[in-house]
């Protein structure tokens, strides 16, 4: 079995956004599906800090630090974007006008109960940004994120023990081992990475997991 | 005659009260008002309760004013990044209290402030610990939470252009909060580059009316990002 | 006594509007404020279709039908104007920007509630249009009309008869006859027009009229 | 590749079904899709709801949708013009209901359904015939009345430029309702003068980004004021 790398994560994530659609993509991991999207499609990205038409990062010293991403790294602006205030940003992710985003994940419970902004811990400084927003705002609510912590835990649950972010609201979770939909009978894999089976991939699951792949007739 | 701009930028900040709220424009660095920040920490008021996305970056602008302890609350919505050392120290010190609010409500609860509405029904945070002991309703069968307005004593905002009205216009992202703070704000004081002659903008293209903004100072614009 | 003219209403209102205010007049008598600001002063017109800097009529032939005010009728912009959508125009007027708005009005209590958007005739067709926007919304909401109707009666009452557009909005009244002001001690004569007594002022007031008048040290 | 201009306006509006919401932009006849409406009363749509302003002038646009029996309820701010007897009449009879609502709670309640807001408290209309049975509130010492959001299954809206993503631009106060009626509808279709290539438009000054625009329809511009 060979996990997945960030760069595949992104690709496989990149391959399910349709063309035309309006995407926000999260800090962080999801921040990379920009750079693999299919090249044939026409898909608008959205950045919470006031841009809708977001392009790829700017050649070297072509910086310009009054265009950036919600992650505050300099990008670029594609034809036919339009620019607008942080009020008239969230209301157009809050309103439900986004396709998608992509958000990372600490923990998805079984009920797409989502946890992203908080390890609980208490010494940790809090600090949601638009996590909160973004989580209950768009069409669906994607999740990329490692299958298991570095540690080997659970991150796909019964219940999230960190604190809660959103609930109910994640509709997909794509991993380094698995493409997973979050259903109302809880999680469904859907594809799993060669060379690892449904059983051993249950293992790392931390609830019950569904096997929803469409077999070939062999 | 009318005549918004302020010839210095001590005397747009002199009267700033012991005590205020108040609203600073910027998303990281794009937007913010360092020279306004900057004249405010000289100007000395203390006390202050800060409304903004960040907690500061590097040890300039917001970050510099919490150094100088001179803020008491700041309201933001992710005070926790790499460069925010000034503000973490302070947290863990127990030198400043903390309200995080959700990026979207701190904007909607802003607006609200600037539009006449006394409170809105949100789902964002419903069920996190952040809705916190808020009043909730369910409506059309979804979550709500009870959200109230945020209003600034002042705002500090940076812009691009302005006339002698106070019509203000921005450069790209570094619009984000700086509109609607200042509609929510008592006081709104802009720093911009460039002073242009009335009927110079574009009347289409104003994303705040000069009913907005009460003095303007131009200024050398700090665009460089924070070392 | 010699009434005033509606030109000489308008005059005597606008003779108060400070350099600098953001105004809004409100269709009908109001808008013949326009035409009479003091030509000293910088006064900033807002009208509720979305447009702060409104100018005088068009000559004649210069009509833009794209470019007209809340009553319909062709305007003009000044350097210095700005457009903007209903929900930000109402959301400038709701949110206490501007500082004086000026409306007609059926009648207006002693209390400073006011009605003027519907006779209460049972086959009237209801037309509110900004009324109850902009009565609450204003720092200040001064009403232009005449002190009695066409029939002699009171239009400055105990308690309005007819159904309300807002209680406890209107700070002053500039009528034919007078200028009133509306405080916690109700209806207070600032000034009347020459040839007419304050009693007999009185006498066309519908409630308890007070003489605030500076009395000239004769 | 994104192309949301349709080449003929009855296939613009070919979906809309009986019974539907539709939001008519406009303020009397400024910014008025007298196109749409055209293609509409053609298209046969009946038993309809709409959200508009005012309730028609003279024998066209709105007017002509009403005199044709289209519309089962209008709600609107401003009904009575010197010029909606096509409207005074059907009310008169007893053939169309009304709801009218302040200016402001129109403009503030579609805003609402955009935003994702559920409810709003604000002061306007309180203790007036149109708070009706509404729920009230006093915040802060003054009395406010709790708004819902109103929804359009389609916004019949009109533009000045276009371009294929559907970014709009409008002229003058012709924009008034529309970029909050794009906001507030599952299906936004606009009439626009002209159609540019698409970076055509300053990004810096597009009152409504193409998210909120489904269909774009050429038409020649019908300014004239109604005779």
């Amino acid at each position: 079995m060979q996990r997945m790398t960030r760069e595949q994560m992104a690709t496989r994530v990149a391959a399910d956004i349709p063309d035309g659609a309006y995407v926000n993509l999260g800090i962080g991991l999801p921040t990379m599906v920009a750079n693999v999207l299919p090249q044939d499609r026409e898909i608008i990205l959205h950045t919470e800090n006031g841009l809708l038409g977001m392009g790829p990062a700017p050649a070297k010293g072509g910086e310009d630090w009054d265009l950036i991403n919600a992650g505050k790294q300099p990008v670029t602006e594609v034809p036919g974007s339009t620019f607008f205030h942080h009020a008239d940003s969230f209301a157009m992710m809050r309103g439900g006008h986004l396709d998608i985003c992509v958000l990372g994940a600490f923990q998805v419970s079984e009920q797409g109960d989502l946890a992203n902004w908080h390890t609980g811990e208490s010494d940790a400084i809090p600090a949601v940004g638009g996590a909160m927003d973004l989580a209950i705002g768009a069409k669906k609510t994607w999740i990329m994120m490692e299958h298991v912590t570095k540690n080997g835990q659970h991150k796909l649950v019964r219940q999230c023990s960190y604190p809660l972010t959103a609930k109910s609201c994640v509709s997909r979770i794509y991993t380094d081992l698995a493409v997973i939909d979050v259903t109302k009978d809880g999680f469904v894999a859907m594809e799993i990475i060669p060379g690892l089976s449904f059983e051993e991939l249950s293992r790392m699951t931390g609830a019950v997991l569904r096997d929803g792949r469409v077999r070939s007739v062999a | 005659m009318i005549n918004k701009i302020v010839e210095s930028i001590e005397a747009a900040v002199a009267d700033i009260q012991d005590g205020s709220t108040i609203l600073v424009g910027g998303f990281g660095t794009a937007g913010m008002p360092f020279n306004l920040v900057d004249a405010l920490i000289a100007q000395g008021a203390r006390d202050l309760t800060i409304v903004s996305n960040n907690a500061g970056n590097g040890e300039i602008g917001l970050a510099a004013l919490l150094k100088a302890k001179r803020v008491r609350k700041i309201i933001c919505s992710f005070p926790r990044q790499t460069d925010s050392w000034v503000f973490d120290g302070l947290y863990r010190a127990g030198e400043i209290e903390l309200e995080v609010v959700p990026q979207g409500n701190l904007a909607e609860r802003m607006r609200a402030a600037g539009a006449g509405i006394g409170a809105f029904f949100c789902p964002t945070g419903h069920g996190t610990l952040l809705a916190g002991e808020r009043e909730t309703r369910v409506i059309d069968g979804r979550n709500h939470v009870l959200e109230y307005p945020i209003h600034g004593d002042v705002a500090l905002i940076k812009a691009h252009k302005a006339d002698r009205w106070g019509n203000l216009v921005y450069r790209k992202t570094a619009r984000n909060f700086a509109p609607v703070m200042a509609t929510a704000a008592r006081i709104t004081i802009a720093e911009v580059s460039e002073i242009v002659e009335l009927g110079g903008l574009d009347p289409e293209a104003v994303p705040t009316p000069g009913i907005y903004v009460q003095r303007v100072v131009r200024v050398e614009s700090k665009l460089a990002k924070v070392p």
